[in-house]
């Protein structure tokens, strides 16, 4: 197996005893940890350079700005990306909520269709419900298959010229399925309609590259790929975001202010309303020359092979169900599941107590959850830093479920 | 913080076999409680004979302790006055150390020694996460009480 | 004089030379230092309690969520807030966005007038440029007086039932007015308008208590008052906020997600779309804790002396002009000014060298730059680790750029 | 790095006493550039007899860098061809450090060396924060350019 264990000691939370055991940390989908490497660079742009960026006309600041700026290089190339196509704002829902207002407030009205698909986050439902709301266009969702791939059938039955953007998921947070995005763009772009990939949960964990996929916008959240809370990124085809509106508004993204109304800064500073998040910038920028010198083909290896291992694992339980694809090649290192009627809250109690932490509930995707008849579902979830033996201590723990509650 | 404390045998009874888990022909007052991070929900029905609980109706989907806290506290509630019901809630809390009891009412090695069977939720406290699953069906009977007023 | 020198060893940035000088950082306006117990703060957190909050049903996410939820107590305090009243968000611009696309975009129509003052930021002004285009609501501006105080007569004259919000910056980053916000809020609230105030450079600097003020809505970040970047702070009054819709959609705000529309969380939640800037929360706290522990009165009073110390020094060269009030009583330690017909950026270009950091521009308020005739200034600003030999420091570099211009 | 390399007597000469400082009667191109977090504002005008810059107005508010490079920027390329400016912009922008050079054109101690008067700029070179200024005049010249094809 691709033995990235080495990499464990990088991240100084790990070493820690939860509830009298080692911490086995089944959470990454929710927020990854973040090594060394990564903590320090904010604490160190805090200690030396720390100053506001595009402001200063002195050396601190320029410094600070160079760093800045230098992060938003750093992010773009690592998504195939020109730097004026990245913009930062505070997370993966935060930049949704900038393509549904700034996008889709001024182009979309009655009749226009929002085609989303039901496995989709919140984050990329409820901005566009929001907005259809305001503009009166209608939001319409793709079903997925049994075997929980996007139904491509239903897809394609319901696309036609009414619809005018499609959100799409590059990888389900709960089913871990990855959609076959550069499919959905071509034909999206065929009637014209435009392609919103939410790709929290695909950056962190493969190699993503916009250009390939051919994705309008994209979003994503540094604190699921190692780097710091407070930051996030909207990736939008130069293009469309020179035509956009800033959906929010303030300093540093004008260039010039009347009293009655604004002119704007040029791509990507239009769409930075005030001072940016300057140290979770750098911070991330540090995630990602991390994540790139292991290589992002090496992150998605060791995620393929410990997702395999669980899956097996886990299917080897009686009276436990896995929802999502059983072939790693179409997913990621999510997976959702039952254990017979023993509530998911009561799982993760019980696993916490061996110091393995899993996530209970909806997911933040109710309408996901309804799809599956299953209002809660356990998640474990892996990244690099996890390894077999993480594995074995769910397994064990879950075995001890079915002894507490008695499950033949 | 043992996990047999927590998952006592009557516990795991009143999940399995949950009491007065039906709808109520025509309760004096319902109300819905629902924990939207975990997905725990739990309708509360009561019928009353003067301001006393006659019949109650506990249903809901969700972790079994709040399962089962809905069941025990159905048992503990019926029959009982206002003023019966308030004072249990008040003992209730306070075991789960969700209020502070000024008197002397509390031993601290069995905090839920005045409450009879609702004892057996005394180990829920340990668990600061579950705690709002515990307590979740008493704020909804106090709704429940409230919308009969 | 209220002596705080003792504190600049909290701060490691400070300990630095900068083009071969102690380095004197003036531009805490823009942003702020930061002492080591929030770098520490920030690092510690992802060190040992990192996870996602009210999520998981795991030890290490519930103490993570305590951690925040405690942060938002301890803000909520430090402005004699209720707990509910409090959301945290990504800075002062973001906080503002959400208040004019939260309430205004839902509750403004043509006709409606929103007063805002000549001397706001652009971020309490662009805003409302776009919500007004949404809504057709008029933007007016109440001008300054000639000693650069708010005219209030000329307020009390804007004033009427066509207005329903009142915009105003407790005080401004560029005159360093303190504006009488409660007098404001007084007069707004008889023509039932609401008042929304930036306290942006109020909060860091002075005590603000927002029941004395009786505003409806107030904004901050916590980059100007010693906190992290990528943190800011919303506070409403609850009724207000119970009645108001979320400007942005997501995760963990939502109480239910139908198809076709949701419904929210409780305050504060409904208005914490996604991941939060945890981290940040907790570094801000920590800052915040700093502060308390020096007294807000002590801050202020430090800096009304160093200001005072600094306009009498600056007042003393020949060619120099402060745009703003004169008595310390009525201002901050903002202090903006220009020097003969030197360009503000050379100024700041020739102080830089000496290790001197201002800034110099039209820090984000172009209409007050406007109405000043001064497309830029240079402007000087202090916190509680400044001294007064920062200040000999600042007139010795001006008395260079005296000569290096051949001013008489 | 010091400030008299910056501030060579000939910048402040021409920031004071800005030359072209006049809008022309009737231009073949004109171009406004400014710079929007510093405030510094160039509007250049020229005429064209062929291919030639027969007349340029440089009007403009700002720091003296942007204003000197302006104002000296129209002696520079008065009376020039097309070509000729090009080759100028391009030597400026070597020197300036905004472009790399491929040729050995450049003289590390003084690469401005082939520029005349223009070279008095190269000491902003060594300010970072300030060569957008010094090169807000070229760049807004190359857009008048543009607009006169
Ligand atoms: C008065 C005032 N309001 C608003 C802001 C904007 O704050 P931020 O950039 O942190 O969003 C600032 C700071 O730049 C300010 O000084
Ligand atoms: C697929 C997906 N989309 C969106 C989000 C929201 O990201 P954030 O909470 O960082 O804004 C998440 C994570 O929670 C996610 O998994």
């Amino acid at each position: 197996m691709t033995d990235l264990a080495h990499l464990r000691s990088d991240f100084p939370i790990l070493d820690q005893k939860m509830n009298g055991h080692p911490l086995v940390y089944l959470d990454s989908a929710a927020t990854s940890q973040k090594p060394a490497a990564v903590i320090d660079a904010v604490a160190d742009f805090y200690r030396t350079t720390n100053a506001n960026v595009h402001r200063g006309a002195y050396t601190l600041s320029n410094d600070a700005t160079d760093l800045y700026e230098g992060a938003r290089a750093g992010v773009a190339a690592f998504v195939n990306a020109a730097v004026g196509e990245i913009a930062f704002n505070r997370g993966t829902t935060s930049a949704l909520n900038q393509i549904a207002y700034g996008w889709g407030l001024y182009n979309l009205k009655p009749g226009d269709r929002i085609l989303l698909t039901l496995m989709e986050h919140h984050a990329n439902i409820v901005p566009w419900q929001l907005v259809s709301r305001h503009t009166g266009a209608e939001l319409v969702y793709v079903p997925h298959t049994g075997d929980y791939a996007l139904d491509l059938d239903a897809f394609a039955d319901l696309l036609d010229e009414r619809v005018k953007v499609v959100g799409i998921t590059a990888m389900s947070n709960v089913l871990g399925t990855i959609n076959p995005v550069r499919q959905i763009a071509d034909a999206a772009h065929e009637v014209g309609a435009l392609v919103v990939v939410d790709a929290a949960q695909a950056v962190p964990h493969m190699a993503v590259d916009v250009k390939a996929m051919d994705a309008d916008f994209l979003a994503f959240s540094g604190h699921k790929m190692l780097g710091p809370t407070g930051i996030g990124v909207l990736y939008g085809k130069a293009s469309l975001l020179e035509a956009m509106e800033p959906a929010e508004g303030g300093g540093e993204m004008i260039s010039d202010v009347q009293l009655e109304s604004s002119t704007w800064a040029s791509v990507p500073h239009k769409f930075e309303a005030g001072t940016p998040p300057i140290a979770e910038a750098i911070g991330l920028a540090a995630a990602v020359d991390y994540l790139q010198a292991i290589g992002m083909d090496v992150v998605r290896q060791h995620e393929v092979e410990i997702t395999a291992y669980a899956l097996d694992a886990l299917t080897a339980i009686d009276g436990l169900t896995v929802y999502g694809p059983p072939d790693t090649a179409n997913r990621g290192g999510a997976v959702s599941f039952t254990l017979a009627d023993i509530h998911p809250h009561d799982l993760a109690t019980i696993l916490d107590q061996r110091g393995v932490a899993i996530r209970a509930g909806h997911h933040c995707a109710r309408p996901l959850a309804r799809s599956l008849n299953q209002p809660a579902t356990a998640r474990a979830s892996f990244y690099l830093y996890n390894t077999p033996s993480d594995v074995d201590a769910l397994v064990d723990g879950l075995q001890e479920s079915r002894e507490i509650f008695g499950v033949a | 913080m043992s996990l047999n404390e927590l998952y006592r045998e009557v516990i795991l009874d009143h999940y399995r076999a949950p009491r007065h888990h039906d709808h109520l022909a025509d309760p004096s007052g319902t109300a819905e409680g629902k924990n939207p991070l975990c997905g725990d929900e739990v309708t509360i029905e009561i019928a009353l004979d003067g301001d006393v609980i006659s019949d109650i109706g506990a249903i809901g989907v969700g972790c079994s302790i709040s399962q089962a806290s809905a069941s025990m506290m159905s048992e503990a509630v019926s029959g009982k006055s206002r003023a019966e019901v308030e004072e249990l809630v008040r003992k209730f809390k306070v075991m789960m150390a969700i209020e502070d009891s000024d008197e002397e009412i509390v031993n601290p090695d069995r905090p839920g020694e005045a409450l009879g069977d609702l004892e057996a939720l005394q180990g829920v406290r340990k668990f600061p996460v579950r705690i709002k699953c515990a307590d979740l069906p008493w704020i909804t009977l106090q709704q429940a009480l409230e919308e009969a007023e």
